[in-house]
């Protein structure tokens, strides 16, 4: 009798749940976000030894870097790696999807994450610490990597909470009135885009009946009725790009960036856009791979505002943290242009310049945090003199405008040369020469600022800027910024390997019939379907 | 709020919705309730002793702080999932064991169980920990 | 003949339950609303929730709904007196019907103190 | 006090667990069961007065649910009534018992019962306040609490 | 090879060491890096004379197909000889000209920096490759002329270039992506091997955006203004950058692709007609100069633009012109330069002005510079003179559309005849004046490098054959595209029109000299708006239009950006189902039951109640009652876990509301204007009417309930749970609970750090030194 | 049925947006909690409606006995409930920190993060080199 | 009248009247005027809203939804509890008009 049910459980098991145990390799897709997961409440746990924080947040991101490494040459060498959370088949679990994009930007979060933490151990006082900045930092990490990992379009929604209550709870750091009002602008303006995915994420289970993004792509070239899905397909954009900071909804980014503490928006910056860009790349090409005309046409004027926009403010401000912010959202611009071009091409710029940004604007935050601390200062007016103060954080400095600005050698001009190519042989020559006029606008935007706050004397300026050259010496806070720009150099001396990954995405993302076969094979073999 | 009635009365409700919390949160994967369920009755409950009693009598009673709690519940459910490691299967696959406590009492102990204990922990500990931050803000 | 006395329990507390709506919108001040409300409000929804016990019948039903009920008797005029309380406290001047205050300047107006009165002082 | 009924509950769930069933109804059983026996052992550890002490509080329980009762069929007269002829007031009542339960327990009761609500309890204990709707003849309504539930939580609790 | 280009990188890594160590000294150790170098291409030589191109090809970025590969004919070669020779004579004249300075190992390292990037540039093969070697030109470049920083001029100029010469190289990226996508390949043997593309539809873009790119670098008119600004930058750096080798790589590009793109109507109407104009404002500009460097960098303006002139001919002589002078002026130029900083260093000006009689004191100083100035005026037996004469066979031989050309080459040439003998003569001749600095002959570092040059300048007109044949031959083939047969002589064979011309331009030289004072007054005359101004303009026309733009776009204010992101959410929901044809009919509607409509009206009356309400706590249990509603209608439709948490939740939301509004103090009345209002709640409207619209077109088809049938078999058999929520919730899809009390539990801590945290009221002082919290427990 | 909670729905949105147009912050918060109901009945909406019928399986059986409502929705919505639950209050406690230190309750007047609120150009930007 | 039947007027009749009650206590809560009659309001709503999940229990034969009502009766409760309070320390300890950000 027991014996029975056991066997009918058995037998329902088999008709419910993938069969084969995962490979220990397999595990490496969910450790991004145990490892944080289990971090932070470590973290919060331990709310009394304040000091070891630091040391758990570096040694957690230190690790994943090493398991995402390993997952990004599992990807690249097996192709799309998978894992049914739960066991159950999909689409009716939630599965974790890894493909080369998803993987390599996991991989550069967690590098930031460790470069960011590694500052932040030398940078926040105590208080900061006991009131959970590391913990909100391994949130966020895992937030973030949640959103590049998984294949299911609620669970993406879930994590991009998770990294936005985070990433609320870092921007109040500091203890500046402004900071609140900056959180306040930040807050309201994310709360409406998630809610907005949320919402789109409700209709498209309406229309299709699924989560899963495979299972998405399978589902939607079938529907009978698309004018519904095209609204689902534009709000999705349309809270993506918000997410993004696109114009013109991004205006909450240059609003709230230079707010938080210096290493805050050093996180931000290199992470929490791109989210928004990936989550358009996904949708892009599993749940609507062959938009409305319109929809992409938007997409690409939106594109091209955004960057001049983006680049024009940066040039506008004086505030130097400030002017990253809109370097920020320009950014945006071109990776937006990669996805509107909706060639591979497109997709394989716009991955190497997520890629770059992420690194370039984090290294650019921390760097500008090291000037205002040994500056106390903010404005480029009020700052100069800091090339006779520091040749290792002129060339440092140096390195990260030439890389924002896409000159060669340094890892922007990759991305840009893939951009171009891909306008180009698509004739979007108007395109193309937006996106070189950015890089010109920005090379002047940062030209200046370094003209300014470098070469300028000191003796320059009214009140002559002073310079504790302590902090350029603290190890703590320069060899992170260096590790950053040890990076940039080294991803523009040495691109292949990123090419190598940018081709595997952006094919996947031009053709996710891998992405689609890898997710639902143990479905298709249980329950019939179109690959039987 | 300095009321005798109301102090009187808080300290039995509390521990009357605690109780009733516990039983919704093991209660919930047959029926009604669950661990954001039963751990939005908890805080409550520790909610009205709070506004009754006064936080430091609450922290007191909590012995650790809030947060802590629920960060602990979050580490709990984290972790139950891997314990699917050891069996071969997936993050977050259910582990169903059924020991006969006494003959004819057969309980569940499960993974999912554990799990749902740990939404309860981070749902009682995260609202707590803001209701009273919230109330200690009152008084200052 | 439980669907009767369900029935019947029903119809008594939703009657009830009106009541306690009708006295919120006609008697003339919040004092005395609070009579409508804590009285028939409380008996309306006991009397629904025994009328549950009476349906079902299976004893964790009853325990529970039963419980319930004690769980309201006991906080309605918890409710009430705090509500009074605040209103009173924060100035709110009874209908100008009131026949008699005796608590009026009882209360210490910073502190919320309450004094007692003797029959005496009366 | 508690002890016994503490050892009434324990006899109630071995019961329970040597009839094989924790079920509400057999561990209630178990509990009346276990009341007679407790009942019979009265001379040898004085349980009469715990049982005594039980039928007073079920007897107060059962005024006090007869009470509102009337209550709420009066408040439902005077609401429904085109002309609701109220004469409220705010009267203070002195306390005789003067444990928090017990005042607490007084207090709800008042509330629950018809005309009176409580509003507050002073500092020292020793006056309720309290709003009724009909202050026709105030200390008839102070001997009806005095002698009604006040006397029988006394008779409870003491 | 590689190792050749990337061996100046290196030595620049270690330049600032071995200067810590050596001093001044540095200069000759380091030069010894090119001068190896130097010796490493005069040894590839012979055999790019004999044989086909050589390439040499590394792997570096097969995932883009970008290849580090270089090619050797005879135009790199002779770039690269040119580089490195010159290249050891600066770095020598550095070690003395900068001797003492704080900042001199930096200095050596951006030289051999750009001297890296220069020898990549013009070896590449790959055209991404030069791409990159270009722009680092531009970077270094820039670090040179921003060398003395201090002065607001240097870093206008620095500026100045690299934003011209970058807007430049994107123009160049441009041309090469296009190249690229056109051929199908960057490497630059297979597209000189494919012939002229003058046919190709793609042609006339190419060319423009190449142009663009060699145009700004080679400073031609009106992208000029930033070489002579660019003379802000240490002496050294304006001989070798800005005169002998960087200011070229736009000419090289020009010749490098004359092959590919040559000989079409475009390329023979835009060259000569850029060049020559440069040609023309550079002289003009050049003898309004009194600064020696400057009247010297106007005449390198000028020289490129003969160069691009004589290029874009076409014309086989012409080119051969080219290549002659290209060498001669990197010669003479070179020199000129190194005499005009070392008259600066010793006699503390370079304004000829003042400067009178230097010969005696500075003796091999005025040798170098008589010598240089000889070959830049196109005097026998002179490389210059060479080069003249093969100028003006090339022009005067074509068509009569060429006598403009042939004009404007006789008087670019006579005029920067007449500012050459201006530079070498009046300062050296005449009675001695006062100069700042008593000055003397400068140290051996000083006069090695000139003297050589201008020795050179000579020497290789009278091994002309040799230098020819080893050299310029290959160069010319390279240039012209195919191996035709050289007649070059130092001494012309007759007496034709390029003799004639040649003397014409001496006479006309001799002459300008000779009233070279009212000459240089008479052009001071013309002051008006030029480039050079237009860039100010322009930059900070470009600051006023982003703070406009920026005004507009981030106008700082929370509701308009609330309104633009819900304008575009309407478009977003009415666009697709209007264009679509998407509009949902509503057909038959099933009864609702009377309780149900009574459920609704409490909604209603919930959200209306919350409008009027005047005051927070009004607004606030309004809240509540329209979220008792939502869960009536959860409980209504078979979620009772729904209604269960929303009861919770809103219960908890007005608590919370009431703990935090007790010290809230808000206007009691929405303070918005009666048109505000309208169109505030038109917008609501919309976007509310058209999430209404959208749902119900959602829900018109019928619903795949795959999912859902699933969950519900294996509930209770497989997950042990009979509420088929709750296990979905923590079985099926666990993970999205995982995330969500993360989320919860972050929200509490957030929380919590808010409330602690203290706010510094003074905004005066910018920048947090710690945060401001309290100390909770 | 579910076209009667779609036009509720849209009730529900256009007060939400309503509000949070408004410049008093926290009316924004409350337009914000009324957002989240509005959109967790949408989606309510779109996985249809069944009257009555709770997604649980009787006590002995195996599934249920008769059509339940969808309850793949009523998960989701759970998981957005709590999740907009921990957004508000964090938004509340933020809007309250906000107007504490800042003074005001009113958009237009919170411009310390901006200060340039008007189309005139900051003079402060840096100019020249 | 059969038993069923009966039982399901009175379903029927109880919803009907208790969603009048829901209307008419909403009324309260609008018209104040007093922020303790809105409270009150609140409390009244809710203790009919417990009585109206009694209704859908039996209505649908889900007895266990009795829990929800009873959770519904706790927070009711807190809720009361909170909002009086609310009421004491708005009405005492900031009067009308008195500027924000005063403290601390
Ligand atoms: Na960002
Ligand atoms: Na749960």
């Amino acid at each position: 009798m027991a014996g029975e049910a056991t066997k009918d459980i058995e037998a329902l098991k088999a008709l419910s749940m993938i069969q084969d145990s995962p490979l220990l390799g397999d595990w490496l897709v969910i450790m991004p976000i145990v490892i944080p997961f289990l971090a932070a409440s470590g973290i919060v746990m331990m709310r009394q030894r304040v000091d070891r924080h630091a040391e758990l947040a570096m040694g957690t991101c230190l690790l994943m870097t090493l398991f995402n490494l390993a997952l990004l040459l599992k990807v690249l060498r097996e192709g799309v790696v998978v894992m049914e959370m739960g066991n159950w088949l999909p689409p009716f679990g939630i599965v974790f999807v890894v493909d080369a994009v998803g993987a390599l930007f996991a991989l550069t979060t967690s590098v930031l994450g460790f470069a960011t933490a590694w500052y932040a151990a030398n940078d926040l006082d105590m208080r900061t610490r006991r009131y959970g900045f590391f913990a909100f930092l391994m949130m966020l990490i895992s937030g973030v990597s949640g959103a590049f990992l998984t294949g299911d379009v609620f669970n993406l929604y879930v994590w991009f909470e998770v990294l936005l209550i985070a990433s609320f709870g870092l921007i109040i750091f500091g203890g500046e009135r402004e900071q609140l009002d900056g959180a306040v602008r930040y807050a309201i303006l994310n709360l409406i885009a998630t809610t907005l995915f949320l919402i789109a994420t409700g209709f498209l289970y309406g229309i299709t009946g699924t989560l899963n993004f495979a299972d998405l792509a399978r589902v939607i070239p079938e529907l009978p009725d698309s004018a519904p899905i095209e609204t689902v397909g534009a709000l999705y954009i349309f809270a993506f790009a918000m997410k993004a900071a696109a114009f013109p909804v991004g205006s909450w980014l240059p609003a709230s960036y230079h707010t938080p503490k210096l290493v805050v928006g050093a996180l931000f910056a290199g992470l929490l856009t791109k989210v928004g860009v990936y989550a358009i790349f996904r949708v892009n090409s599993l749940v609507f791979p062959t938009p409305d005309e319109a929809i992409r046409l938007t997409l690409l004027w939106v594109s091209l505002i955004t960057m001049i926009v983006g680049v024009l403010g940066a040039i506008a401000q004086n505030d130097m943290r400030r002017t990253l912010g809109f370097l920020v959202v320009s950014g945006i611009g071109s990776m937006l242009l990669g996805v509107a071009l909706g060639t591979e091409n497109g997709f394989r710029g716009a991955v190497l310049y997520a890629v770059h940004s992420m690194v370039v604007m984090t290294a650019l935050y921390l760097v500008v945090g090291v000037i205002q601390r040994a500056t106390n200062q903010r404005l480029m007016t009020e700052i100069s003199g800091l090339y006779r103060a520091s040749s290792m954080l002129s060339i440092v400095f140096l390195t990260l405008v030439f890389a924002v600005s896409g000159l060669p050698p340094f890892s922007g001009f990759w991305p840009k040369v893939a951009l171009l190519e891909a306008a180009i042989e698509v004739d979007e020559g108007f395109a193309a020469f937006i996106l070189l006029l950015t890089g010109l606008l920005t090379s002047i935007a940062m030209g200046r600022m370094w003209a300014h706050t470098f070469w300028k004397p000191a003796e320059a300026l009214a009140n002559q800027t002073v310079i504790s050259t302590s902090v350029f010496r603290d190890p703590g806070r320069m060899l992170p910024v260096a590790l950053l720009v040890a990076i940039v150099i080294a991803l523009g001396l040495f691109p292949n390997w990123l090419f190598v990954a940018a081709n595997q995405g952006a094919s996947g993302l031009i053709d996710p019939a891998a992405y689609i076969e890898a997710t639902l094979a143990g479905t298709d073999r249980i329950m019939g379907g179109p690959s039987q | 709020m300095n009321t005798v009635i109301l102090r009187t009365i808080a300290p039995f409700l509390t521990s009357l919705m605690v109780i009733f919390s516990i039983f919704v949160l093991l209660r919930g994967h047959n029926e009604p309730g669950g661990g954001f369920i039963g751990g939005l009755i908890a805080a409550s409950s520790v909610a009205i002793y709070g506004i009754a009693c006064g936080v430091a009598p609450v922290r007191r009673a909590m012995v650790f702080h809030p947060i802590s709690i629920a960060a602990s519940g979050l580490f709990i459910a984290a972790l139950s999932g891997v314990a699917s490691l050891f069996a071969g299967v997936p993050y977050l696959t259910g582990l169903w064991y059924f020991p006969n406590l006494v003959e004819g009492v057969k309980i569940a102990i499960s993974s999912p169980l554990f799990f749902d204990i740990g939404v309860w922990l981070v749902v009682v500990g995260s609202i707590s920990s803001i209701a009273l931050a919230l109330e200690e803000r009152e008084l200052d | 003949m439980t669907e009767y006395i369900t029935g019947v329990l029903l119809i008594i507390g939703a009657i009830f339950a009106f009541v306690a709506a009708v006295g919120l919108i006609r008697l003339p001040d919040v004092y005395t609303r609070m009579h409508a409300a804590s009285k028939a409000g409380t008996l309306g929804s006991g009397v629904m929730l025994i009328a549950i016990a009476v349906f079902d019948g299976n004893a964790d039903v009853v325990l529970r709904a039963l419980a319930g009920v004690l769980f309201f008797l006991l906080t309605a005029p918890v409710s009430a007196h705090l509500l009074a309380r605040a209103a009173y406290c924060t100035g709110l001047k009874p209908w100008s019907g009131t026949k008699a205050d005796e608590l009026s300047g009882q209360y210490d107006s910073d502190s919320l103190h309450l004094d007692s009165v003797t029959s005496e002082e009366r | 006090m508690t002890g016994v009924l503490l050892a009434n509950v324990l006899l109630a769930v071995l019961w329970a667990a040597v009839s094989g069933s924790f079920s509400l109804l057999n561990v209630a059983f178990g509990f009346v069961l276990s009341s007679v026996a407790l009942w019979l052992i009265r001379e040898q550890y004085g349980t009469m007065g715990y049982l005594n002490r039980v039928g007073r509080a079920l007897s107060l329980f059962g005024l006090f649910l007869w009470e509102l009762l009337l209550s709420a069929i009066r408040v439902a007269f005077i609401v429904l009534k085109p002309n609701m002829n109220l004469r409220p007031a705010f009267f203070a009542y002195d306390l005789r018992v003067d444990r928090d339960v017990e005042i607490t327990l007084l207090a709800n009761m008042i509330t629950l019962t018809p005309g009176t609500l409580s509003v507050d309890v002073s500092n020292d204990r020793k006056t309720l306040y309290i709003h009724c709707l009909t202050a026709d003849d105030l200390d008839s309504v102070r001997e009806g609490i005095a002698n009604g539930f006040e006397r029988k939580i006394l008779e409870t609790f003491r | 090879m590689a190792f050749s280009v990337v061996a100046p990188f290196f030595a620049a890594l270690f330049a600032p060491f071995v200067t810590q160590g050596l001093g001044y000294r540095a200069g000759w150790v380091l030069a010894l890096v090119p001068a190896l170098l130097f010796a490493f291409f005069a040894s590839m030589i012979p055999e790019v004379r004999d044989g086909a191109p050589l390439i040499f090809s590394h792997v570096w970025v097969p995932a883009y197909n970008v290849t580090f590969s270089f090619l050797m004919d005879g135009l790199s070669l002779t770039f690269a000889l040119l580089i490195t020779g010159i290249g050891t004579f600066i770095l020598i004249y550095a070690g003395g000209y900068l001797k003492g300075h704080e900042h001199h190992g930096r200095f050596f390292a951006f030289l051999l920096l750009f001297m890296g990037s220069m020898l990549g540039l013009v070896t590449a093969n790959n055209l991404i490759t030069l791409f990159i070697f270009w722009e680092l030109t531009s970077i270094t470049s820039f670090l040179l002329i921003g060398f003395d920083h201090k002065r607001e001029a240097s870093r206008r100029a620095a500026l100045q270039a690299l934003i011209i010469t970058g807007g430049g190289g994107l123009s160049l990226l441009a041309g090469i992506v296009l190249i690229g996508t056109t051929f199908d390949t960057w490497e630059m043997h297979e597209i000189l091997a494919a012939g002229n593309i003058g046919d190709h539809p793609m042609y006339l873009p190419i060319l423009l955006l190449l142009l663009g790119g060699a145009f700004s670098k080679s400073a031609q008119v009106p992208l000029h203004s930033w070489l002579p600004n660019a003379m802000e930058a240490p002496t050294p750096v304006s001989a070798f950058l800005h005169s002998a080798t960087m200011v070229k790589a736009g000419v090289y590009l020009v010749m490098r692709m004359q092959p590919v793109l040559g000989d079409t109507i475009a390329w023979t109407t835009i060259l000569p007609v850029f060049g020559g104009v440069t040609l023309l404002t550079g002289v003009f500009l050049g003898l309004r100069q009194t600064d020696l460097k400057l009247m010297l960098a106007y005449t390198t303006v000028a020289s490129l633009g003969l160069l691009v002139m004589l290029t874009g001919t076409s014309h086989p002589v012409a080119i051969q012109g080219a290549v002659l002078y290209l060498f001669a002026h990197s010669l003479f130029k070179g020199a000129l330069f190194m005499v005009a900083g070392t008259i600066d260093h010793e006699a503390g000006t370079r304004d000829w002005t003042r400067l009178r009689g230097l010969r005696r004191v500075m003796p091999i100083t005025f040798v170098a510079a008589g010598l240089a100035a000889l070959s830049m005026s196109g005097i026998p037996p002179f490389i210059g003179f060479v080069a003249k004469e093969y100028i003006y066979k090339g022009v005067a031989g074509t068509s009569p559309q060429h006598i403009a050309v042939v004009a404007t080459a006789v008087l670019g040439n006579a005029m920067m005849m007449a500012i050459a003998l201006a530079v070498a003569i009046k300062p050296f001749l005449g009675p001695k004046v006062e100069a700042p600095k008593p000055a003397h002959e400068g140290p051996s570092m000083l006069w090695v490098g000139p003297v050589s040059l201008a020795a050179l300048g000579i020497a290789s007109a009278l091994l002309l054959s040799p230098t020819v044949d080893n050299l310029l031959g290959p160069m010319i083939h390279a240039v012209e595209g195919e191996r035709t047969v050289l007649d070059i002589h130092l001494i012309p064979s007759k007496f034709d029109a390029a003799v004639m011309l040649s003397i014409a331009t001496i006479l006309l030289g001799l002459l300008s000299f000779r009233y070279y004072d009212s000459l240089h007054r008479a052009t001071l005359r013309w002051t008006g708006w030029g480039p050079d101004k237009g860039f100010d303009q322009i930059i900070s026309g470009l600051i006023g239009f982003s703070e406009v733009t920026t005004a507009v776009t981030q106008p700082g204010r929370l509701r308009t950006y609330v309104t633009i992101v819900f304008v575009a959410v309407a478009i977003c929901l009415w666009l697709p189902l209007i264009t679509l044809d998407g509009l949902p009919s509503v057909g038959e509607l099933p009864p609702l039951n009377p309780y149900e409509w009574g459920i609704f009206a409490l909604a209603i009356v919930g959200l209306f109640a919350i409008i009027v309400a005047k005051n927070r706590l009004t607004a606030v249990i309004s809240l509540g009652i329209q979220g008792f509603a939502v869960a009536l209608i959860f409980l209504n439709f078979g979620a009772p876990d729904l209604a269960f948490t929303q009861l919770m939740v809103e219960t908890l939301s007005v608590v919370i509301l009431a703990l935090v509004l007790t010290r809230l103090s808000l206007e009691e009345t929405d303070r918005r204007s009666p048109s505000r209002s309208l169109l505030d709640g038109g917008l609501a409207v919309i976007v509310g009417a058209g999430f209404s619209a959208v749902l119900i077109a959602v829900v018109q088809n019928p619903i795949d309930l795959r999912l859902s049938e699933f969950f519900t078999t294996y509930s209770q058999p497989v997950a042990h749970g009979r509420n088929i929520v709750n296990v979905i919730l923590v079985d099926y899809r666990a993970l999205d609970t995982l995330g969500e009390i993360g989320v919860v539990l972050v929200a509490g801590l957030a929380c919590l750090a808010l409330i602690r945290i203290r706010v510094r009221k003074t905004s005066g002082d910018p920048v947090a030194p710690e945060a401001r919290l309290e100390a909770a427990e | 049925m579910e076209i009667y909670l779609a036009l509720l729905v849209g009730c529900f949105f256009a007060l939400a947006i309503y509000l949070i147009l408004s410049v008093h912050t926290v009316r924004i918060v409350l337009g914000i909690a009324i957002f989240g109901n509005a959109v967790h009945m949408s989606i309510f909406a779109a996985g249809r409606l069944t009257r009555e019928v709770p997604p649980i399986v009787p006590s002995g059986l195996a599934a249920p006995a008769e059509i339940t409502a969808n309850p793949l929705p009523q998960a989701l919505i759970l998981t957005a409930i709590v999740i907009s639950f921990s957004l508000f209050a964090y938004v509340l406690v933020l809007v309250y920190r906000a107007y504490q230190e800042l003074g005001t309750d009113t958009s237009t007047d919170m411009n310390i993060a901006e200060p340039q609120g008007g189309p005139t150009p900051d003079p402060d930007t840096p100019r020249g080199y | 009248m059969s038993p069923s039947e009966f039982l399901d007027f009175a379903i029927m009749f109880s919803l009907l009247v208790s969603i009048l009650a829901f209307l008419v206590v909403s009324l309260r809560l609008i018209l104040g005027p007093s922020l303790a009659d809105r409270v009150l309001a609140l409390d009244s709503l809710l203790t009919v809203g417990i009585g109206f999940i009694a209704i859908v229990a039996i209505k649908t034969g889900y007895a266990l939804y009795v829990d929800v009502a009873i959770a519904l009766g706790l927070v009711g409760f807190l809720a009361t509890v909170a909002l009086a309070r609310f009421i004491l320390q708005r009405g005492e300890s900031q009067p009308k008009g008195a500027k924000p950000g005063t403290e601390a």
